[in-house]
């Protein structure tokens, strides 16, 4: 039973964990540049939902005072995930602009031809 | 064959992290380790502080205000470095369209 | 995109997409949102703009001259702000004591300095946001 | 007012960075002169703020006049700003040589953005030594991976833009992981600013033990990835042969370091030695520090092109810096803060050195380097000197470096890890002794043309020679620096 609640309770964390993880799982095992970067935002979004679902309290009120007692929830995690969704945006453009690049110089955007490609390169010089 | 060892090692991942959560207060309340004095002095003395009832505006400005200043920062150097990779700046002496 | 009930519909809806992004980051210290929040409106309707009328028509609207000012304009405010404080002696970015009116709460003038702030990532996050467009944009064309 | 430096320090670095746009109408050498003025009054400043700590103790700075635990905190200290120093030191040296360099593959009408980054760049490592916030050292990392990409793939070619795609990759994936042991521990204690981190770990670890050993491991992996510690070094090889000297350079002599720095900030400030003893954190430092010895070195002997093999032996010396911090004790700091910089100095000294040779050789293979050292005796002269220093031969800084890293491990008594030492060192030797051998004693091949010194451009000449007195020097003469590396590890233990 306490599992059970466990698993309730806390499914913002493991829906963080999960995403983070499948991410992380996507980077490590596709070829694809585009697929590859997906894999960053996917681990990106994981990090935050878990780092928002730390500031969660349970029917709190979004932090904007507005006089009397109600309960609110931590509006710290929230604004240090500002800057961070800010920050994942710049590195995923960074990245799309280098796939352009090499989608222009190879003709392809697959990490495994690239790769066969730059070896035939160095076996000519 | 690889493939089956990298699942795997995802999902002990996954286990890790799950008993590293397991452990912490179940109970979304205000008594969670995170929701300490520092948290109820920017809900009780935001508004003193700094006057904006938006207490994610005021701490994002006021109290980490150099936080959103390095972001503001990563935002020009993401300018900077797609359009050195994408746009060849033109000559110097080009005047009409001045490359970043 | 020449789509003739394209174009009349975003020529119609643009304003209204920027005025509600204006408000957004005016009343940032007041109501949800912000600077990133209301810069993204406004950016995302210049997107939809050189989507629907292409490049050329875009660049005339937001030129790259206004762009490049933008882009350190926001940062050179903020910095700015922050330098304020440093005159009378006190810390990088310090708000009331540095002499910015408070205000009664509730009003659009009364943080001190969050408003301007807020106007400065509001131009920042918006000028970001399309000139890299622009940039991924222009690079297909030429 | 002595307050207000640090903050002023970054603060010059930003407005020249946003200058440079400006000066564009104007010739580009007057960007570069007033970027070396800046870069010499953040030298002058970081000096005087140095004596000034070392004598009145910690500056701590609160942005916004908040108390410690609401806002941001700029903690600098005798650890900081000794660093700190040394960063803008070898950045100086490396900024003489890149702006005296034609030999680099960046076109002229890039360079202005190439030190709008290098500005940047220099700001955001200035930033992570001075906060004494997690989250903003985040941020300041973020900065910091993104322009040190930038840098890399300024550089119009082909295989720059596949390094670099990859090199953004594992640096994101890097800071993620940092980004979530920094969420675990906000978890655990509530706070982001170390110092309120490190008291409320010392009493909660017993509490949330999994939890606090999660985020140390996560923060260690991340950063790992970013310092090119061992088993996650995959993209620093790649950067390194395609990106511009000058980028390898700074990415290699002082980007790697900034990350072990970080990376000793938390081991140190946020965890404490006896909550990392209790959670037994070293003994994974050590198993990865001495995989990397080995493993580097063996893979660099394996390697033709020459910035490939300065890239694998930079993962073993990565190894060395983290063994010395993996001991906990003050003479294993001592030793990995005098790797740090006898290291940055003999790492930026072959990297340029190579960088001269790659340009007029037209040759990147180390077997072409035969008879090298009568066609360019400066770039080769230096590039033996810094290799002598990395086999550890006495008199220069390398030797006193390995010297004391093997005093610290014997202290401990702890012999596997002295022989792993001491082969990793033969295995230094095997890689870079014959090119070494090859430039100076093998010259038949070159015979004919031994008259035809290529001349070397001054501005690249002076940065070589200042960079070859430095190793010696050090070496010679390492007790100065000795004692200004023993007050950074008491104000870092404080």
């Amino acid at each position: 039973m306490n599992f059970l609640t466990f698993l309730v309770e806390n499914i913002n964390y493991l829906g963080g964990i999960a995403l983070f993880l499948i991410g992380l799982h996507i980077v490590v095992t596709h070829s694809n540049l585009i697929k590859r970067i997906m894999g960053i935002n996917i681990m990106g979004t994981g990090v935050f939902l878990f780092f928002v679902a730390i500031g969660y309290v349970k029917d709190g009120i979004p932090p904007i005072i507005i006089g009397g007692e109600p309960i609110y929830i931590n509006p710290v995690p929230s604004v240090l995930i500002l800057t961070g969704i800010v920050v994942s945006v710049s590195i995923t453009v960074y990245s799309l602009a280098l796939t352009i690049r090499i989608y222009q110089t190879f003709g392809t955007i697959d990490q495994k031809e690239i790769s066969k490609l730059i070896q035939e390169e160095e076996y000519h010089d | 064959m690889k493939r089956h060892i990298t699942n795997a090692f995802f999902i002990i991942l996954f286990i890790l992290l799950c008993y590293a959560v397991y452990e912490m207060p179940i109970d979304h309340t205000t008594d969670a380790p995170s929701y300490n004095e520092v948290v109820n002095h920017y809900i009780e003395q935001g508004l003193n502080d700094t006057g904006a009832t938006n207490i994610v505006a005021a701490i994002m400005t006021d109290y980490r205000g150099f936080d959103t200043l390095g972001e503001t920062i990563v935002l020009f150097s993401s300018i900077v470095a797609a359009a050195s990779v994408l746009r060849p700046s033109k000559k110097k002496e080009e005047v009409d369209e001045h490359g970043r | 995109m020449e789509d003739k009930i394209v174009k009349t519909m975003t020529r119609m809806l643009l304003p209204f997409i920027q005025l509600y992004g204006i408000f957004i980051i005016l009343n940032g210290h007041i109501s949800p949102g912000g600077g990133f929040a209301g810069g993204a409106m406004i950016g995302t309707s210049l997107i939809l703009y050189t989507i629907v009328f292409g490049l050329p028509k875009a660049r005339k609207k937001f030129s790259h001259r206004a762009a490049e000012f933008m882009e350190s304009g926001g940062l050179i405010l903020y910095v700015a702000i922050g330098l304020i404080a440093l005159i009378f002696g006190l810390p990088f970015l310090t708000n009331i004591e540095a002499g910015f009116s408070l205000g009664e709460p509730g009003k659009i003038f009364s943080a001190g300095m969050i408003p301007i702030i807020m106007i400065g990532i509001g131009i920042k996050v918006f000028s970001t946001m399309v000139s890299l467009f622009h940039i991924l944009i222009e690079e297909e064309i030429s | 007012m002595i307050n207000q430096l640090p903050i002023l320090q970054l603060l010059l670095f930003l407005g020249m960075a946003l200058s440079i746009p400006l000066l564009r109408k104007r010739r580009f050498n007057t960007t570069l002169r007033l970027g070396f003025i800046v870069l010499c009054l953040v030298l002058i400043s970081s000096i005087f703020i140095y004596i000034h700590v070392i004598s009145e103790g910690p500056i701590l700075y609160y942005f916004g006049n908040h108390a410690q635990r609401l806002g941001i905190e700029f903690k600098v200290d005798a650890f900081s700003s000794f660093f700190t120093m040394f960063i803008v030191i070898l950045a100086m040296i490396i900024y003489i040589y890149s702006s005296g360099d034609q030999t680099e593959g960046i076109e002229e009408k890039e360079y202005g953005r190439y030190y709008i980054l290098f500005f940047i760049l220099m700001m955001s490592m200035f930033g992570i030594l001075y906060t004494n916030d997690l989250f903003n050292t985040y941020v300041f990392i973020e900065i910091l991976s993104i322009t040190t990409c930038a840098i890399i793939s300024i550089k119009r070619k082909k295989d720059t833009y596949t390094s670099a795609f990859r090199y953004v990759m594992l640096n994101e994936i890097g800071s993620l992981s940092y980004l979530f042991g920094v969420a675990l521990i906000y978890m655990a204690t509530g706070y982001t600013n170390m110092t309120l981190v490190y008291e409320s770990i010392s009493q909660v670890w017993q509490t949330f033990p999994v939890n606090l050993i999660i985020a140390i491991s996560f923060m260690i992996v991340g950063l790992g990835i970013k310092a090119a510690v061992f088993p996650f070094h995959i993209w620093l090889p790649d950067a390194h042969s395609s990106a511009p000297s000058t980028s390898s350079a700074i990415l290699s002599a002082i980007v790697v370091k900034v990350y072990i720095l970080v990376l000793t900030k938390v081991l140190f400030r946020v965890y404490g030695i006896d909550v990392l003893e209790a959670l037994n954190i070293p003994v994974i430092l050590m198993v990865l520090a001495s995989i990397g010895m080995i493993m580097g070195s063996v893979f660099a002997i394996a390697q033709k092109d020459v910035k490939r093999m300065l890239g694998y032996s930079s993962v073993a010396q990565v190894g060395y810096i983290i063994l010395g911090i993996s001991l906990l004790t003050h003479d294993g700091l001592r030793a990995a803060f005098f790797h740090i910089l006898s290291h940055g100095l003999m790492k930026t000294a072959l990297f340029l050195s190579a960088g001269a040779i790659i340009f007029y050789k037209k040759t990147r293979r180390i077997n072409d380097f035969d008879g090298l050292g009568y066609i360019m005796p400066v770039a080769m002269g230096l590039f033996s000197i810094a290799g002598l220093g990395m086999i550890g031969i006495p008199l220069t800084s390398g030797f006193i470096s390995k010297l004391n890293l093997g005093l610290a491990v014997l202290e401990l008594e702890s012999w596997i890890l002295l022989a792993i030492i001491i082969v990793s060192s033969l295995l230094n030797v095997i890689y870079y002794l014959p090119i070494i051998i090859s430039a100076f004693l093998k010259n038949e091949k070159y015979h004919y043309r031994l008259e035809t010194i290529e001349k070397t451009p001054k501005g690249m000449l002076i940065p070589l020679i200042i960079l070859g007195v430095l190793i010696i020097g050090l070496g010679v003469f390492p007790e100065p620096i000795m004692n200004l590396i023993e007050y950074a590890i008491t104000s870092l233990q404080a």
